[in-house]
């Protein structure tokens, strides 16, 4: 039995229908509901058997316009038992939103940033949203499919970078 | 009270031999050093470098050039490059006309008027050299000092003279080539 | 040559004028040549350090400007290359400082050190001012210089220069006490303030072949040399002192907002106290003029060598420890002066008054 | 009076300052010489990597991971190409596993020698910083003649690397070697053991255990608070399994576990370990082989998605690519260890002096190309 499956057992047995079962068994990673993911979290730390007290990753996925989702997939791993999960949640494109899990993995906190300042994923629960790397007034969820280049900003027109090259 | 005197005793020995190690360096002045006074000395200076002669490198990432009478304009190298800083337009000439030949022997097709490169958006990446099917882009000097000897010094004071213009066609010769043969006798 | 020559010099040309404009004049004189001393000074020692550091660090340093400028050799004339570009510069003055304090603080401090090299001997005569109260004059008027320090932080406006200015006080008046304290030890042994009086009683050899100097009068001057040397150099704010400035912390410091001819005023005083403290740790503790060797080599053109010989040794010293050394922090700093030289300062007074008293 | 808070003081540290280490701001709030609160401003390095990477083939990739961590460029190109081969299940000759182990150890050692002469730069120390340089120097010479470029290499393709070994390379990195170990002592002598370092770093900024795992603090710095975790050793990747070396942890030889000090130790002993490393990798390397051998012929990954995480020189340095089966990636996600190091930054240095809080920063070993990518 590997890691996934066995994570994934135990946080069913704990929280019955959370995991949405993968449709192929050797996916290797655990797709979760949304809804009760802030203890599901707290969970995954502190069970004995799974004790992942490390967030490696938190990375923010847009697979496309058209599939009216976006998603955020954490990368956990384990210092005690050394054995690594990866999970991923899935949020509505219009009104995207996930539990944080900021106050339970320290490093959670500039990720979760970092995906809001990319994707415009509001997590729910953190302390201090903002923007991370862009500008406090940069408009628009940069890293979307479906975002536009702007051709302006904050009234300045954005200089073409080469005339008469194209 | 033991503790504070070999605290000031440790202080003592420990800044002692640091100063030793800056004095000796002192004293060995033109052996170690490594500056290299860049407009009267120039790379590689023997005494500092470790041994290499530029044509033993690999590569040297100068400045790209191109043999255009190489070029049949497959534009894989405008393809590979990263920024987009390689610009090639190409003209299709009629059935029968004679471009001649690079040296490797492949038969020209296709009129190149336009072969730029922006070297201000350059990266180095020397990407744009592999693909190459004639070997006719390249970074000068290193191994191709033959071909191109090393330029790393072109410096400009207008951002414009930095985009190199590689093709030579003139408007002439275009026109000549891409008249039908027919034509040509015409006239 | 003190002033008091040059005005009876000047009497004996114009004897019937009053001693008023003479006196003035033999002033100004004297004002010019340590203002040159403390020029060529700046000049000499700035190549030395930067050259110096260059091969310490197996750099070469500056190499363009000399004779021959850029194919030149070594670059002898950098300084006087830089001198003149600071001479050139821009002076900005930041909007929001306080002008009439801005302007005036680099004066202050270049004050500090101008007028505390009044009082040193240069040789058997030549002073500018042979006061009795020499050493304690120097040491009142080189703190002096920590208000136009203060003044130049608090006016730039900035909140650097206010950091560096608010450690460079706390920093001198607390290495003033050692540094004073460890000099009383060596006036228990001459008996007097004066200047050349510390010199004088410097002459003849001490355990047969050691000249006596009062660095090896007894064990008690020989720690008190070091550790007014370690003061001094803190008193100059230079590494592994130099948190007024410390530019990886402080960007520049007090002197963050100034540039052209005002910053190079602060430069200026920088190594003229450098030589104040060279200055008196050499007539305090290292025989001021005196030759070495016992009897031999000596006059006044030989002490002139020897004094400046004996300085220089002492500057190298200070430029080599900078380039060596990382810098303290602030507390560890205080906590050096406070709680080693000091009580080691005074251990070492009460020391050489019981060696004065029975064996010296 | 009452209307002026006199006793705290914001202080912009940066965007231009000597010791950020490149364009970071941090909003301090201090009280007197003791910082109370700092908070990292990020993101004016911020070059737009990971949307530029959707418009860029696999290949073209590489010069732009290149320019992330621009100290250890060699490794970052690893970790991207073995991350890629993974995927599409490439099985690299041998001898190009070993050339790549040669130049990331070999620039382990480079982006080393430049953390420790920075923080003794930030320490006050110039001497050091400018020795270590002249050793960097001779790294930067030896990657020069074998792909031509100093500082941004894009040496490592999806399948090999793009160039072999020049001739007399071997010779060349022996000989480094052995005049690299002679001078690390001398570093020890000048910085490492200095009193004043030694004073100024000693239990300063101590990350403990616990709140570094915690902050997903990862390498040399996870390391120095005494943790042995080295994907090298831990999860081998590529063939350091074949190496033997030792993972150095910090164990408060001159003030507690974690200290700045103890990250500052470690560094120094991991270049003695990647010294080691070269040298074993260079005798054990076939002579000869094609490098090109493995080099596929159009880089499309199947479709799925992979984490993959290398040792670079400043920690954990994870991919996170999704592809779709074309040409380009869907997304390439830089998980940078320097990005978590400085959100550490505010737990550990607030409460120091100001002076302290630019110390612990150098400790960090923090690179902001790779923090704003």
């Amino acid at each position: 039995m590997n890691v996934n499956q066995k994570v994934s057992q135990i946080v069913e047995e704990k929280f019955p229908g959370s995991v949405i079962i993968p449709e192929e068994p050797q996916n290797d990673f655990i797709q979760l509901n949304s809804e009760k993911w802030n203890e599901i979290a707290k969970f995954l730390k502190t069970e004995s058997a799974l004790k992942f007290d490390s967030c490696q990753c938190i990375t923010g996925v847009d697979l496309g316009a058209e599939t009216e989702k976006l998603e955020v997939r954490y990368n956990f791993h384990s210092t005690k038992h050394l054995h690594k999960v990866e999970i991923r949640i899935a949020t509505d494109r219009k009104r995207p939103s996930i539990p944080s899990v900021e106050q339970i993995w320290r490093v959670a906190d500039w990720f979760e940033r970092e995906v809001y300042d990319m994707y415009g994923i509001r997590f729910k629960g953190h302390r201090d949203l903002r923007r991370m790397l862009l500008p406090d007034d940069w408009k628009g969820w940069p890293l979307r499919k479906d975002y536009k280049t702007p051709q302006t900003y904050n009234g300045m027109k954005v200089p073409k970078v080469r005339k008469g090259w194209d | 009270m033991r503790e504070y005197f070999k605290n000031i005793w440790q202080t003592v020995k420990t800044l002692l031999t640091g100063m030793g190690i800056t004095i000796k360096h002192l004293f060995k002045i033109r052996k170690g050093n490594v500056t290299l006074q860049y407009p009267e000395e120039k790379w590689p200076r023997p005494d500092r470098n470790i041994g290499f002669e530029p044509a033993n490198y690999n590569l040297i990432r100068s400045k790209l050039h191109v043999d255009i009478e190489d070029c049949i304009g497959c534009r894989k190298c405008e393809r590979a490059c990263p920024v987009q800083c390689i610009k090639i337009d190409t003209i299709k000439v009629p059935k029968g006309t004679d471009l001649g030949s690079t040296s490797n022997g492949t038969l020209k097709r296709l009129l190149v008027p336009r072969f730029d490169i922006d070297m201000t958006e350059c990266m180095y990446c020397n990407l744009c050299v592999y693909p190459c099917p004639e070997d006719c882009i390249y970074m000068t000097g290193g191994p191709n000092s033959e071909k191109q000897p090393l330029d790393y010094e072109y410096a400009q004071y207008d951002r414009d003279k930095l985009i190199y213009k590689f093709a030579t066609l003139t408007k002439k010769e275009i026109k000549k080539y891409t008249t039908p043969p027919k034509q040509q006798e015409l006239i | 040559m003190t002033i008091d020559n040059i005005i009876i010099w000047f009497q004996s040309w114009l004897p019937n004028a009053r001693i008023a404009p003479l006196y003035v004049a033999a002033v100004l004189i004297a004002a010019l040549a340590i203002f040159l001393v403390m020029a060529v000074n700046a000049l000499v020692a700035v190549y030395a350090e930067r050259k110096i550091s260059a091969f310490m660090q197996d750099r070469v340093g500056p190499m363009g400007q000399g004779p021959g400028l850029h194919a030149g050799k070594w670059g002898l004339l950098q300084t006087v290359a830089d001198t003149i570009k600071l001479i050139l510069k821009e002076d900005i003055i930041p909007k929001a400082a306080d002008k009439k304090l801005f302007i005036i603080a680099p004066f202050i401090v270049f004050l500090g050190a101008f007028i505390a090299l009044a009082a040193l001997p240069w040789g058997p005569t030549l002073i500018a001012a042979d006061m009795n109260i020499g050493l304690f004059y120097i040491l009142a008027v080189s703190s002096f210089g920590v208000i136009g320090i203060i003044f130049a932080a608090w006016s730039s406006d900035n909140k650097w220069s206010l950091f560096g200015g608010m450690r460079s006080a706390a920093q001198i008046i607390s290495y003033e006490i050692p540094a004073a304290l460890s000099l009383v030890a060596v006036l228990l042994l001459a008996g007097t303030l004066s200047m050349q009086g510390i010199v004088a009683n410097q002459s003849g050899t001490v355990w047969g072949f050691l000249p006596n100097w009062n660095i090896f009068n007894n064990p008690f001057t020989f720690l008190a040399f070091f550790i007014y040397f370690i003061a001094g150099v803190a008193e100059t704010n230079r590494t592994p002192f130099d948190i007024p400035e410390a530019e990886s912390e402080l960007v520049a410091g007090f002197h963050t907002e100034y540039s052209g001819m005002r910053w190079a005023f602060f430069f200026l005083s920088e190594y003229g106290n450098m030589l104040v403290v060279a200055g008196v740790a050499v007539v305090a503790f290292l025989g001021g003029w005196q030759s070495p060797i016992d009897g031999i080599m000596q006059g006044p053109l030989w002490g002139l060598i020897w004094f400046l010989l004996k300085m220089t040794v002492v500057i190298l010293i200070m430029i080599w420890w900078r380039w060596t050394f990382p810098r303290l922090r602030v507390d560890q700093l205080m906590n050096v002066a406070w709680k080693v030289l000091l009580p080691i300062a005074l251990f070492n007074l009460f020391g050489t008054a019981i060696w004065t008293l029975t064996i010296g | 009076m009452g209307l002026i808070k006199a006793d705290e003081m914001t202080l912009n540290i940066g965007p231009q300052h000597p010791s950020t280490h490149g364009v970071l701001r941090l909003k301090v709030k201090t009280d007197g010489e003791i910082v109370s609160e700092i908070t990292p401003v990020i993101g004016y390095l911020h070059r737009c990597f990971e949307k530029h990477c959707e418009y860029l083939t696999y290949e073209q990739v590489i010069p732009f991971t290149d320019r992330c961590d621009y100290i250890a460029a060699m490794n970052n190109n690893f970790g991207y190409v073995v991350a890629v081969e993974k995927m599409m299940d490439i099985q690299v000759p041998e001898r190009v596993e070993y050339i790549r182990i040669i130049m990331a150890e070999l620039n382990r050692i480079a982006s080393h020698l430049l953390a420790l002469g920075t923080f003794g730069l930030d320490v006050g120390a110039y001497t050091p910083f400018l020795y270590m340089f002249r050793d960097r120097e001779r790294i930067l010479d030896l990657f020069e003649i074998t792909c031509g470029a100093r500082l941004l290499y894009n040496y490592m393709w999806i399948g090999g690397v793009s160039h072999d070994l020049p001739v007399g390379f071997v010779e060349a990195t022996y000989r480094f070697l052995d005049e690299f170990e002679k001078k690390s002592e001398e570093y020890h002598n000048i910085l490492s053991y200095n009193k004043i370092f030694i004073e100024r770093t000693a239990d300063v900024g101590v990350l403990p255990k616990d709140v570094a795992i915690d902050y997903g603090v990862t390498g040399p710095n996870l390391r120095g608070s005494g943790v042995k975790w080295d994907l090298r050793k831990d999860e081998p990747y590529s063939i350091y399994e074949k190496f033997k070396f030792e993972v150095p942890v910090g164990q408060g030889l001159m003030g507690s576990v974690g200290d700045s000090w103890d990250r500052y130790w470690v560094r120094a002993e991991e270049m003695k370990e990647s010294v080691k490393i070269v040298r074993q990798a260079l005798d054990k390397m076939p002579r000869k082989g094609d490098v090109h051998e493995a080099l596929p012929k159009r880089v499309r990954p199947p479709q799925g998605s992979i984490y993959f995480r290398t040792e670079s020189p400043r920690g954990d340095l994870g991919y996170y690519i999704i592809s779709d089966g074309k040409d380009k990636p869907v997304r390439v996600k830089m998980r940078s260890p320097a990005f978590t190091a400085l959100s550490a930054l505010s737990e550990i240095a607030s409460g120091w002096m100001l002076s302290d809080v630019l110390v612990v920063l150098g400790s960090l070993d923090i690179v902001l190309g790779e923090i704003d990518r």
